[in-house]
């Protein structure tokens, strides 16, 4: 049987959600920024399969600035993370409760 | 001269006065001990405008001038313009204000002498007018809405005017709030109004008022009347008054009794040809009016402060007011605020006169070390002061009679014409208008009583403070003095411009003609059948035997036992005293239904929202994906995956609301 | 109306689903045996010493600020070049590589205050 | 190509000015000169947008960004609100010993980011400036290395706008196979019978991003922490600049893209939420900026209510609510940021500690007084034309409830704000207070900000001009002939 949209579409959903999970229930925030990373590069699959089912570049170009994005995202996070672990040295989000109600 | 010009003085000398006495005083020190200049200022800012309203009522030939300074909306289809409109209505009231509120400028001077607040009380003093200027002379909605809010600062700013005392402020504070509350009823009435006619002021509000359907209007009514209630202290929102005597005495004279209380039936006569056309909610206002006036009226017999009695008996006259309102006579309501305005003022510069001398003896009394505490507005250990200070008792007991209703004093007329057209519309066959008359025949009653009682034992009887033989008080300075005097005479014969229509085929009623004639702002309840001389007659005399009686009674009570009447009365009524003098426990209510879960809603449920109810979308989402003995593990969240619970669910819940 | 939303839950539900198994057996078949060998930093090296916190270079801002530079230049650049003979095609040429040429420039902007702040200085 | 540029000439200058800067700031630090060409380019792209106002609209960049219309007027707010915040941090920078010249950069290259995102007139120029922006936000929050706090409020805003990130970019994609174009103007068309699962999923996901970005419930709660910990200056421009460009986007979306169904209902929803929660989490609030960062929230709610009448009258009315806002927030956190004693940003100043302070500084205490009453809606000043401007369109299109509930909501916020003013004026200043009145003397730069704000709240107050410009932006008839497809 040949591969449909559907099957990109589905499988993209599919990381999108683990994304989501990883960021919700993981508590190392190393591990939630990866979780990020999951969910833009899913949506790239999307953007990727539709715009190729479609025969538009539009997606993919949306997929580049998605990738330059994440790489800044990903750049910045950790520069933060490591700010945040010279004054607590962890890197638990659920230690890092300073401000609150 | 041009009267436009002029109108536009009268609004802006207050503002100026308060921006002389305001910015000189907060960015220099020295300007504020300068009381002379100061009060001078004031006071003539007040007096000027009066003097000017004179002329233009002398050269008013009975045709509304509007007066517009500038375009202040014209947002799409909505125009409104910063406009002012002299007619009857407005130039009594701007009358009444400046009026009034000169004497009470005047008053002032002599009662806040030596305070360090003195150039903040006159500048809020003439603000005050100023806000109340705008509300009774603006030409549309919105500008009255400035002036609505404008009066609601003052007063908030005036009642906590001694906020180094923390219930001042409270009171203060509670005052607004309550006033809030109106205010954004009478918003949506305007929204409503807006929509249904297009525009905001007068002329098109009244001509488009009759293309409105019932439901609308029936809504706009109500809501501008829960504004009025906010305003004008009537059930439910009433409690906020008593409380605002914490405030210096002028202010209570000024703001809480002759003129911001009132506002609320000036927008109601200002829009009687609407309410008219709502006659189911001019039922629930007289009904609310009458239950005011006699709440109120109970409430009063029970106080001991000696400003508390005066404040519930506001109230209660307030309540007379709406009561008119709610039976269509409208201009008996405003006949009814000016001579209130007089007595009113008159008793409560009176009862100030009283705290000052009463203030002297606490003074004394603690330089003699005699260690002995004195509440000075407490009128258990006062008692025959009207020797030491016989100008405050003439005064004091003119109003009082005016108050009660006494033939020929001026309360006699107004009151007495409320009580006749409330029997009218009972009369024209609407039941509810005897049920009011009923209720206010009882009020007057009490009126009687709980003045002559407060006027007894203040300046009858003997003196019951401590080592009253030794230490006594003594008369106010002519600055407090005059004003009582010029009052009370028009206590005394303020209510002459409004003879009864039975003398004369009401040919002598001027203030009838004069507001709600033809070409006059006023509408009025057009009555059927009229009620025959004789009757008429006959409710005249049976009103004044009441007020009499009352006079009477309470005179014998109090002159010969005192305060120590009160508990036989207590005995008398038992549980229903106790009532009373628990104000109908209306505070507590309040207090345990709303007031403490608000905030202790706010502050114990809400603020850990966040982390309590977050936390339990933690579990839903958990249990929705991995199943609960998988989710235990994950709970001990930390505060950014509560977050970002909180975002899951509210995607959750907007492709659900977007997709069903 | 709803039922044309079944594709849409069923697609969800195997979504979930299937993460929540895949997530699940990771957790399950996974075998958990720890010991002190296995939990020490090298399994088989010898134990370092200090503080882990330390290991990260104060530099790190500026390396990554070069990986990104670089990274996103290539990102954009590769398909630039890929394309370029179609707008050469299409008559653009020029205009295209001086949009190019100002891409690199801002990119040599960000690489330029990197050094300057001493980001190829490794010690 | 050159044309495109001098349409967008203040995009184009302040790009510019912040790559200038980058090097200026690599070869001197702290030199003085940093904030006046920050300053002065964001002035002068100011400048030129109030110039353009009211001018043709147009499309630039082969029809990536809008020009002219109400793009000229949400990027006049961000430049105007950037011009203001850099004043204000300079003297603020200086008093925690941070004035690095990186933050200036940052702040331009962040407002090039909200320019785009205002200017939008494509998804992927939306998401383009939407990320510009927050990256810059992230770091400006989080500059402040040193302290916890800074860096922790800075970690919470990225870790969760990365992720609603991932949620706004999956709506993009959706409606992009939905619709088959991320061009607004091609949108409309590209829905067939009223869009299925695809595009209704796909709108959602694109609001969550927009709801965020605005601090709508349940979406706001990183607002309360990053505003706590961010730089008080910064905070504002958050709370100012970041708002208004999101909003300017999505006004524009709703309006040029999306079919009018649906979505009113659920955004009235989401106003209700955000103002409800918004107003009564705030009475709790002990520390100053927290207070603030709820009314934020809860003034997105009032704007909201604005957005989901659905109709132009609702959009432009949100428009100018945008304006009062930026002015009023810019000066309630400039004053905030004067009376600041806490080395930590004012993350730990409650509000008690401006006790009686109003009348140690007049100037700033009355300040605070007009922005209060501003915010809580009072006539005749601008906040209260600004929801007379929001509040009537729900009424028109039939939300009374809508309309009732914002009218409660405010009126509970009568009461925190009030709290300010009360602690202010009418409670007797204490020892720490008379103390911070005491440590400082107003610089002119920042008195001349915030005397600014409060004329111009009265100057909008009186009059309903800049209604009726924002009114013009909306006449279908303009935009369709310059924007259509």
């Amino acid at each position: 049987m040949e591969i449909t949209l559907n099957w990109y579409l589905t499988l993209s959903a599919l990381l999108f959600t683990m994304g989501v999970l990883g960021f919700l229930f993981r508590r190392n925030v190393i591990i939630m920024l990866m979780s990020i990373e999951l969910m833009l590069n899913s949506v790239n699959l999307t953007l990727v399969a539709l715009s190729q089912s479609m025969g538009d570049s539009a997606g993919q170009v949306l997929v580049f600035f998605v990738m330059s994005v994440a790489a800044a995202e990903a750049a910045v996070g950790l520069a933060l993370i490591i700010a945040i672990f010279r004054n607590k040295l962890t890197v638990d989000i659920t230690k890092i409760n300073l401000f609150k109600y | 001269m041009d009267p436009e010009l002029l109108i536009e003085l009268v609004i802006l000398l207050p503002l100026l006065g308060a921006a002389f006495n305001g910015l000189l005083g907060l960015f220099q020190p020295a300007h504020r001990t300068r009381e002379k200049l100061i009060g001078t200022v004031a006071t003539a800012m007040v007096a000027i405008p009066f003097l000017i309203a004179v002329y233009l009522f002398a050269t008013f030939d009975g045709e509304a001038i509007v007066a517009t300074v500038f375009t202040w909306m014209a947002a799409g289809d909505l125009t409104v313009n910063f406009a002012f409109r002299i007619d009857q209505l407005s130039l009594l009231m701007t009358m009444i204000i400046t009026g009034v509120g000169g004497l009470i400028h005047l008053y002032s001077t002599g009662y806040m002498h030596g305070d360090d607040g003195y150039w903040r009380f006159f500048a809020y003093l003439n603000l005050f007018i100023f806000a109340m200027l705008n509300l009774v002379l603006g030409n549309n909605l919105v500008v009255l809405f400035l002036g609505w809010e404008g009066v609601g600062l003052c007063s908030y700013l005036l009642i906590g005017f001694w906020y180094k005392d923390l219930k001042n402020s409270a009171a203060a504070n509670k005052a607004f709030i309550m006033n809030r509350i109106g205010d954004f009823a009478f918003l949506m009435a305007m929204f409503i109004l807006f929509r249904e006619i297009g525009a905001l002021d007068f002329d098109s509000l009244l001509a488009g008022a009759s293309s409105m359907d019932q439901s609308s209007i029936n809504w706009a009514v109500l809501l501008l009347f829960i504004g009025a209630t906010g305003k004008s202290a009537q059930i439910p929102l009433f409690t906020w008054l008593p409380d605002a005597m914490a405030g210096p005495t002028p202010v209570s004279a000024l703001i809480h009794a002759a003129t911001m209380v009132t506002s609320g039936l000036y927008l109601l006569a200002r829009l009687s040809v609407i309410v008219l056309s709502a006659p189911v909610i001019m039922t629930v206002i007289a009904v609310v009016g009458a239950l005011t006036a006699l709440v109120a009226a109970t409430i009063a017999i029970t106080q001991n402060d000696i400003k508390k009695v005066l404040a519930y008996s506001t109230i209660s006259q307030l309540g007379y007011m709406f009561l008119a309102t709610g039976v269509g006579a409208f201009y008996v309501a405003i006949f009814h605020v000016m001579t209130h305005a007089f007595f009113k003022a008159c008793l409560f510069l009176g009862s100030g006169s009283v705290i000052h001398s009463m203030h002297h003896v606490e003074h004394e009394l603690a330089k003699d070390g005699h260690g002995h505490e004195l509440d000075a507005q407490d009128m258990r250990t006062m008692g025959g002061l009207g020797k030491y200070m016989p100008a405050t008792r003439m005064t004091f007991l003119i109003s009082t009679l005016a108050i009660a209703g006494i033939p020929l004093f001026s309360g006699f007329f107004s009151k007495d014409e409320i009580l006749f057209k409330a029997f009218e519309f009972g009369y024209d066959g609407h039941l509810v208008g005897w049920l009011v008359y009923g209720v206010g025949i009882v009020t007057a009653l009490l009126t009687a009583v709980y003045m002559t009682r407060a006027y007894v034992l203040t300046f009858e009887g003997e003196e019951r403070w401590p080592h009253a033989d030794t230490i006594h008080p003594h008369e106010s300075p002519w600055s407090m003095t005059t004003p009582l005097w010029i009052l009370a005479g028009l206590a005394a014969v303020g209510g002459l411009v409004g003879i009864p229509a039975v003398i004369a085929h009401g040919d002598l009623n001027w203030i009838h003609h004069f507001l709600a004639g033809d070409q006059a702002p006023v509408a009025e309840y057009a009555v059927h059948g009229h009620v025959p001389v004789a009757l008429e007659w006959g409710l005249i005399a049976f009103s004044s035997l009441i007020a009499l009686f009352g006079v009477g009674l309470a005179w014998k009570w109090y002159s010969t036992e005192g305060p120590a009447f009160d508990e036989k009365l207590s005995a008398r009524f038992g549980g229903l005293y106790r009532l009373w003098k628990g104000k109908y426990f209306v505070d507590e209510a309040y207090d345990r239904a709303i007031v403490r879960p608000l905030i202790g809603g706010a502050i114990h449920g809400l603020a850990p929202f966040d982390k309590y109810v977050v936390d339990g979308l933690v579990n839903f989402v958990g249990f929705f994906t991995r199943g609960a003995s998988f989710t235990l593990r994950y709970i001990q969240t930390g505060i950014v995956h509560s977050y970002a619970a909180a975002i899951v669910f509210g995607v959750i819940l907007l492709g659900w609301l977007m997709l069903s | 109306m709803l039922s044309d939303f079944i594709p849409f839950f069923i697609q969800l539900g195997i979504a979930i689903g299937l993460s929540f198994t895949l997530l699940k057996a990771a957790a399950l078949i996974g075998p958990k045996r720890a010991n002190v060998i296995k939990q020490g930093t090298y399994e088989s090296g010898m134990d370092p010493i200090g503080s882990a916190h330390q290991r990260y270079s104060v530099k790190f801002y500026l390396v990554a600020m070069i990986f990104i530079v670089f990274d996103v230049e290539i990102v954009f650049l590769y398909p630039w070049a890929v394309s370029f003979r179609e707008f050469i095609a299409a008559g653009v040429g020029p205009g295209v590589l001086g949009v190019i040429f100002l891409f690199v420039i801002i990119l040599a902007i960000g690489l330029v205050y990197d050094i300057k702040k001493g980001g190829l200085e490794f010690d | 190509m050159w044309g495109d540029m001098a349409a967008t000439l203040s995009l184009v200058i302040v790009s510019l000015a912040g790559l200038a800067l980058v090097v200026f700031d690599a070869f001197n630090n702290r030199h003085v000169a940093t904030p006046w060409i920050a300053g002065l380019a964001l002035l002068a792209g100011f400048i030129f947008e109030i110039v353009g106002l009211g001018g043709p609209e147009g499309t630039a960049y082969s029809d990536m960004l809008r020009t002219g219309g109400s793009a000229a007027f949400v990027n006049a707010l961000v430049l105007g609100s950037g011009v203001l915040t850099v004043i204000l941090s300079v003297p603020y920078l200086k008093k925690i010993g941070h004035n690095i010249g990186e933050v200036y950069a940052l702040i331009l290259f962040a407002t090039v980011g909200m320019l785009v995102l205002g200017a939008a007139n494509n998804l992927i120029a939306v998401f383009v400036g939407l990320e510009t922006m927050s990256i810059c936000l992230y770091i400006l929050t989080g500059f402040v290395r040193s302290e916890s706090g800074s860096a922790e409020s800075a970690l919470k805003y990225f870790l969760l706008g990365a992720f609603s990130t991932g949620f706004f970019l999956y709506g993009i994609a959706l409606l992009y196979g939905a619709t088959g174009t991320m061009d607004f103007s091609a949108m409309k068309a590209g829905v067939e019978d009223g869009g299925g699962v695809m595009f209704w999923g796909g709108v959602s996901l694109l609001l969550v991003g927009f709801l965020f970005k605005v601090s709508a419930a349940p979406f706001h709660m990183w607002t309360p922490d990053a505003y706590q910990g961010a730089p008080t200056p910064i905070a504002g421009f958050m709370a100012t600049a970041s708002k208004t460009a999101a909003f300017g986007a999505l006004i524009i979306i709703l309006y040029k893209a999306l079919p009018t169904e649906r979505w009113t209902d659920v955004l009235a929803v989401f106003a209700v939420i955000t103002m409800v929660v918004g107003n009564i989490i705030a009475l709790s609030q002990q520390n100053v900026k927290r207070m603030l960062a709820y009314s934020s929230i809860a003034h997105a709610g009032y704007v909201l209510v604005g957005l989901s009448s659905g109709l132009v009258e609702g959009y432009s009315g949100a428009l100018f609510y945008l304006m009062v806002y930026v002015i009023m927030n810019i000066g309630a956190f400039g004053v905030v940021a004067l009376l600041e004693w806490d080395g930590k940003e004012g993350s730990e100043q409650t509000l008690d500690s401006l006790a009686g302070v109003g009348y140690r500084k007049p100037l700033l205490g009355w300040a605070m007084v007009v922005f209060m009453f501003s915010l809580s809606g009072f006539p005749p000043l601008a906040g209260f034309l600004g929801k007379w401007a929001v509040f009537a369109p729900a009424v028109d299109a039939g939300l009374v409830w809508l309309a009732i509930i914002g009218v409660l909501a405010s009126a509970v916020s009568a009461y925190y704000y009030l709290r300010v003013l009360v602690v202010m004026f009418m409670k007797t200043e204490t020892e720490a207070s008379s103390k911070l009145a005491d440590s400082f003397t107003i610089p002119r730069s920042s008195a001349a900000v915030i005397v600014l704000c409060v004329i111009l709240l009265f100057v909008f107050g009186l009059t309903t001009s800049v209604i009726e410009l924002t009114d013009g932006f909306f006449q279908s008839g303009s935009v369709a002939t310059v924007l259509g497809p």
